[in-house]
């Protein structure tokens, strides 16, 4: 079972997700008019019948995952992929930094993960490894979602997978500018948004919201820093 | 006497303007006070009421020729030529040769004054209107110089064709 | 002194012309404008200028006084003297072109021998007003603007040229006022003997006026404003008024030379005299709604103004009914070619404008590679064969003595053989300048 | 006469007729870069060479904002985002923490939001088609969608008092209830809209200057369109046949039936038409939706204070620029810790430098105009 079933439109296996209120697309489509079933919030069993599963979405948090997506993975890559679970329907795989090139091209080659939707970090200043890099993969074919970690710390390296999606180019810039992680391969790396002379990444968590780099502001628009 | 001032009006015009053209060390002001000779030569065409010529002198190099001098002007890059020093202090040759022309051409003038047919000029109405008058001069005498020039004229457009093409 | 006061009594009509076109000129082409946002406006389902004066009538005037009191900055690397010049040129082309026009019988400055080359001749050194405007200002777009637009008007020209020798190969004179006389003597309007002359011409004419889809030198999205970009002021109101001038005279060339200037439709004809009743009629509509919207304005005055202006459009109708009505041998009833003559003359005009507005509305602009291979490998072409077209028809009709009612139209329709073969080969070549858009 | 040095474009970094290429600053300030985008063209003569976007003029920093805000407080952020599809923008960010606190809206909410998220992907479309042809000369059509634009407007108007930045939803469901003729209001303006795509596109379609213009400008094949993540028309129009609402149905989409419009080649007048045929479809789905729009709650159970369990979730939506994608973190408390917006806008921008190469300067600006970028979505 793949991850993110909500997500997906299986034709053969039913979704008995309740909370959503859809009948699986294969199903013929409810003629225009909405399912009569009564308005309220009720949930409406799919037409095909599957045992209702307790209507209470998961409340706790990331689920370890096991399912034959992680298993090929697993045994092509073994420890380099350190975990792997699954959050509010999504599948996640945190992978080795040092092979993070290897992996992206299996995914887009082989598991025909070949649209990457987002790449974006996020900052946990209290982990030793602060950073995570977080590449958001959608297959076209499969119509799957698949979620990519990687840890670095602030002096660490990343390895630019430019070269895999071309996508990637911009964001990783907006990742340097916004949290200062290098990506090394990089055709040009600088910032996207900012002034290029501008110091500090905004995005840190250590970064105060209230400060300016008040240098540039004093030097470029001459005024003392607008806080 | 009106003809006079007009004459002497354009005559001066031309002259003058000539004279800043060799002189303007600005390249375009020199192209306009080209142009402005040029015109002035046309209303000389004009007060002879050769229309046909006026006409022909304002299209053909006002309009045409003129309009390419500019073009290349503004094309080509005037920065770097401007601060070589144009002049190579030999002004004075100039004006000696200068002198020595002018005064072979008064000397001519005044000696051949009498055999001159220089009577008073006819008067406008006796020709035909000269569009017609060159018209036919050139369809029928001339017929010839007129074809092998419009076919010089073809080859010239050609040849810069085939040269452009080159370059896109 | 004696000359002199002599010289001015024996060109008094001209003078007192030239001094009409000089001073009506800029108010007409005032108008102009207010006529375009109006025919914008409401080609756009929007209602244009309605603030200044009642339906926006007073809105030139503001216009003018607006440009005159806004500052003339002028670039501090430019050149000041050309840049102060280059708009003078390109006005005085434009207006010096409106001298050998025949408005209407009595009304033309200079009855010139060769009327319609002059014409041509002048409104070509406009260039220089465009060019050196573009090259003084200093700043790259405006060279590039002037430069596309120097191309644009060099390569309409030929096709403007050679679709009026076409028409001149009908008329066999240059002055404008023979010209209309032939067409009278025919009893048929050139633009019916080569409609694909005027087809060609009106497309030219449309480019040489950097109007409409050929605007591309001052196309707002590419180059800001072309080679106007840093006028400002007064200066660029000159500039403007330059090329409304052009487009009046272009629009009174193609009247002159294809719709018969001053005459009347059908002029030989009896049966159509009522015609002669209609500019009068045409006055009083106008009045009419000017009288049925004056209630309607918000402000007392502008309902006052609207009034006076249909009191002056009833004068108008009177004036051009007058000679209808006097006796047949009058001095009133001579005034009457004179007067109606002007009326047609200025309609035919106003119409060819509202044709270029109309285009303007309706067409997005052309690519400046495509607007050359247009000029140069269709219109040119086409207008050689058109020429060859009409000298064909010319010599059916007189040596071999076809009636013209076969000879032109078998030579129009040859023509247009012709343009659908340039027009085919025109689009191959498109689909592989599209291929060389990929590859390269 | 003094010394008068010709100065020749020198401050400007160019040499008109020199071998090497001009380089031409399309400045932030420029009349159809559709906000402050400032491009750098390398043109060699009139051809373009290579390109380069230099963008930011427009960067509020919202992502760090969000970082000190509750949830429901950062909802009206998210409209200033891409000001010219607002409700979208609000629908993407509400059902993404929706399914971070693994609540539902109630199906009328759903219907609602999904009427009006079409009804806001016409009027983004609009906008589009007015400016696009504005750039590429055609005065009228501007003029002809803001009229229509203007009663979706109206309509957004009477239903939650703001035109452009609307915040019409909450999350969880609705904040107002639809107001009493608003099927008429949305039935009055889908019946005749379809006459009036008609008439656009016999402004348009058939025009010969409009095709020589954007026939094949611009092409983006499906590989490189995949390979950079184009989305939307753009990637549509290549001949991806590729819709999140049909993929993974939100709201209530999967409700209705629609077709998904692709091209073949991917050239301007292939995103041109995908449009068009997309405001087509937008108004089917509305005219599907008002038919029978479900009594019941328009608000779910959640709390009045939102504290979602510690956790992630990628959550993306069809908006009229492409795939806009929520990546919100939470870490237990009202507050998100990260919160990560997908911009089509810019992602589609990445493909800008590949179209353009050897087209001519008037060519860029049709490029930018069918890209149909936003800068406020762009810059965040």
């Amino acid at each position: 079972m793949a991850n993110d079933p909500e997500e997906k439109q299986p034709p053969a296996s039913p979704k008995e997700e309740p909370s959503a209120v859809k009948p699986p697309a294969a199903a013929s489509e409810p003629a225009s008019k909405p399912p009569t079933a009564p308005a309220a919030a009720a949930a409406k069993p799919p037409a095909v019948a599957a045992p209702p599963r307790p209507p209470a979405p998961p409340k706790e948090g990331p689920v370890p995952l096991d399912n034959d997506l992680v298993k090929r993975y697993k045994e092509r890559f073994g420890d380099a992929i350190r975990e792997a679970w699954i959050d509010r329907k999504q599948a996640i795989l945190v992978v080795a930094r040092e092979r993070l090139m290897e992996i992206a091209t299996y995914s887009r080659d082989d598991e025909k993960f070949d649209w990457l939707s987002d790449l974006t970090a996020v900052d946990w200043p209290k982990r030793e490894q602060r950073f995570d890099i977080v590449l958001n993969m959608y297959s076209l074919e499969r119509n799957e979602r698949l979620r990519l970690k990687v840890y670095a710390s602030a002096d660490q390296r990343v390895p630019s997978v430019q070269g895999v999606w071309a996508t990637a180019n911009w964001e990783e810039r907006e990742v340097y500018d916004m949290f200062g992680v290098v990506f090394e391969g990089h055709p040009d790396l600088k910032r996207i948004l900012l002034p290029d002379e501008w110091q500090g990444h905004p995005l840190r968590k250590d970064y105060d919201i209230l400060t300016q780099d008040t240098a540039w502001v004093r030097e470029n628009l001459g005024i003392e820093s607008g806080q | 006497m009106l003809d006079q001032i007009v004459f002497y009006f354009f005559a001066t015009l031309a002259v003058i303007s000539a004279v800043l053209v060799v002189t303007r060390r600005n390249v375009v002001q020199s192209a306009i006070f080209l142009i402005t000779a040029l015109l002035a030569t046309a209303g000389i065409f004009l007060q002879l009421h050769a229309e046909f010529l006026f006409i022909v002198q304002v299209i053909l190099y006002a309009g045409g020729i003129m309009v390419l001098f500019v073009f290349v002007i503004m094309l080509i890059n005037m920065d770097v030529s401007l601060h070589q020093v144009q002049f190579n202090r030999q002004w004075w040759l100039g004006l000696l040769l200068a002198l020595v022309l002018g005064a072979q051409l008064t000397v001519a003038i005044a000696v051949g004054r009498s055999g001159l047919p220089l009577g008073e000029p006819a008067p406008a109405t006796a020709l035909e209107p000269s569009t017609q008058l060159v018209g036919r001069v050139l369809f029928s005498e001339y017929m010839l110089p007129f074809e092998i020039a419009s076919i010089l004229l073809l080859v010239a457009m050609i040849g810069a064709v085939v040269m452009a093409k080159k370059k896109v | 002194m004696q000359t002199l006061i002599n010289f001015v009594i024996s060109i008094w009509v001209q003078l007192v012309c030239a001094l009409v076109i000089v001073a009506v000129l800029p108010l007409v082409a005032g108008y102009i404008v207010l006529m375009e946002r109006k025919v914008m406006a409401d080609m756009q389902a929007r209602l244009g200028p309605m603030r200044v004066g009642p339906h926006g009538l007073l809105q030139p005037i503001a216009d003018a006084v607006k440009l005159l009191l806004k500052e003339d900055i002028i670039p501090d690397e430019a050149d000041k003297g050309i840049f102060w010049i280059a708009p003078l040129i390109s006005v005085t082309a434009g207006m010096l072109a409106m001298s050998a026009l025949a408005i209407g019988p009595w009304f033309q400055i200079a009855d010139l021998n060769v009327g319609l080359l002059f014409v041509v001749g002048i409104g070509a050194l406009g260039i220089f007003g465009i060019v050196l405007g573009g090259w003084s200002s200093n700043s790259h777009y405006s060279l590039l603007g002037a430069l596309r637009s120097a191309a644009q008007l060099v390569s309409y020209e030929t096709a403007a040229g050679l679709a009026i020798v076409g028409a001149l190969l009908l008329a066999g004179t240059l002055s404008t006022r023979e010209i209309i006389e032939t067409q009278e003597d025919y009893g048929v309007w050139f633009v019916f003997a080569a409609p694909v002359g005027f087809f060609i011409y009106v497309v030219a004419s449309i480019a040489e006026t950097n109007r409409a889809p050929f605007d591309l030198p001052e196309a707002e999205s590419e180059l800001v404003a072309g080679y106007m970009t840093e006028y400002s002021g007064f200066r660029w109101a000159l500039y403007f008024l330059a090329e409304y001038t052009n487009m009046v005279v272009v629009a009174s060339i193609a009247t002159t030379l294809f719709l018969g200037g001053w005459l009347r439709p059908f002029a030989g004809t009896t049966a159509f005299n009522f015609l002669d009743g209609f500019p009068s009629l045409l006055m009083l509509v106008v009045a009419g709604y000017c009288f049925y919207r004056a209630p309607k304005q918000p402000v007392k005055i502008q309902k006052m103004f609207l009034v006076v202006v249909a009191g002056l459009f009833i004068l108008v109708a009177a004036i051009f009914a007058a000679p209808l009505m006097a006796p047949a041998g009058s001095l009133v009833a001579s005034a009457k070619p004179g007067l109606h003559g002007a009326f047609w003359f200025l309609l035919k005009v106003g119409l060819y404008l509202y044709l270029f507005m109309w285009l303007r509305f309706t067409f997005p602009r052309y690519r400046f590679d495509q607007l050359m291979r247009l000029g140069w490998q269709f219109l040119i072409p086409l207008s050689i064969v058109n020429v060859m077209g009409i000298g064909l028809a010319l010599v059916l009709h007189r040596q071999l003595g076809w009636s013209h009612w076969t000879a032109f139209p078998l030579t129009t329709i040859l023509t247009l053989v012709v343009a659908g073969m340039l027009a085919s080969a025109g689009a191959k070549k498109d689909k592989e300048h599209a291929v060389v858009g990929e590859e390269a | 006469m003094a010394e008068q040095r010709i100065p020749f474009a020198t401050h400007a970094e160019t040499t008109v007729l020199g071998a090497d290429e001009i380089v031409l600053n399309m400045g932030p300030q420029h009349p159809s870069t559709h906000g402050v985008l400032r491009v750098k063209l390398r043109l060699d003569g009139e051809k373009v060479i290579g390109s380069e976007c230099v963008i930011g003029y427009l960067h509020r920093g919202v992502e760090k904002i969000a970082e000190h805000r509750t949830y429901t407080q950062f909802a009206p952020y998210v409209d200033r985002m891409d000001y010219v599809a607002a409700v979208s923008n609000g629908l993407g960010y509400c059902e993404a923490v929706e399914k971070l606190l693994g609540a539902e809206a109630p199906l009328r909410a759903r219907v609602i939001r999904t009427i009006l998220t079409e009804l806001q992907r016409i009027a983004s479309h609009l906008f589009w088609l007015g400016t696009h042809a504005l750039d590429i000369g055609a005065l009228t059509p501007l003029f002809y969608c803001l009229r229509e634009r203007e009663e979706i407007l109206k309509i957004f108007e009477k239903y939650c008092g703001a035109r452009l930045t609307t915040h019409a939803f909450r999350i969880g469901g609705l904040q107002y209830e639809a107001y009493d003729e608003f099927e008429k209001d949305v039935e009055r303006f889908c019946k005749p809209f379809d006459t009036r795509v008609n008439e656009y596109e016999s402004l348009l379609t058939s025009n010969r200057i409009w095709v020589g213009r954007t026939k094949g400008i611009g092409i983006l094949t499906a590989k490189e369109a995949i390979d950079y993540a184009a989305s939307g028309p753009v990637i549509r129009a290549s001949g991806v046949k590729w819709d999140i609402r049909k993929a993974m149905p939100y709201a209530a989409y999967d409700l209705y039936k629609f077709e998904i419009p692709t091209g073949k080649n991917g050239d301007t007048y292939d995103r041109y038409i995908v449009r068009m045929e997309e405001m087509r479809q937008s108004r089917l789905i509305c005219l599907q939706a008002i038919e029978n729009i479900p009594t019941g709650p328009i608000m779910g159970k959640v709390g009045k204070v939102l504290k979602p369990p510690p956790g992630e979730v990628y959550h993306a939506i069809e908006a009229p620029k492409g795939e806009l994608g929520y990546y919100i973190v939470s870490d237990g408390t009202t507050q998100p810790y990260r919160v990560r917006i997908r911009p089509p806008s810019l992602i589609n921008l990445e493909a800008f430098d590949k179209m353009i190469r050897g087209h001519l300067v008037a060519d860029v600006v049709a490029i930018i105009g069918t890209l149909d970028i936003v800068l406020g979505e762009v810059d965040r």
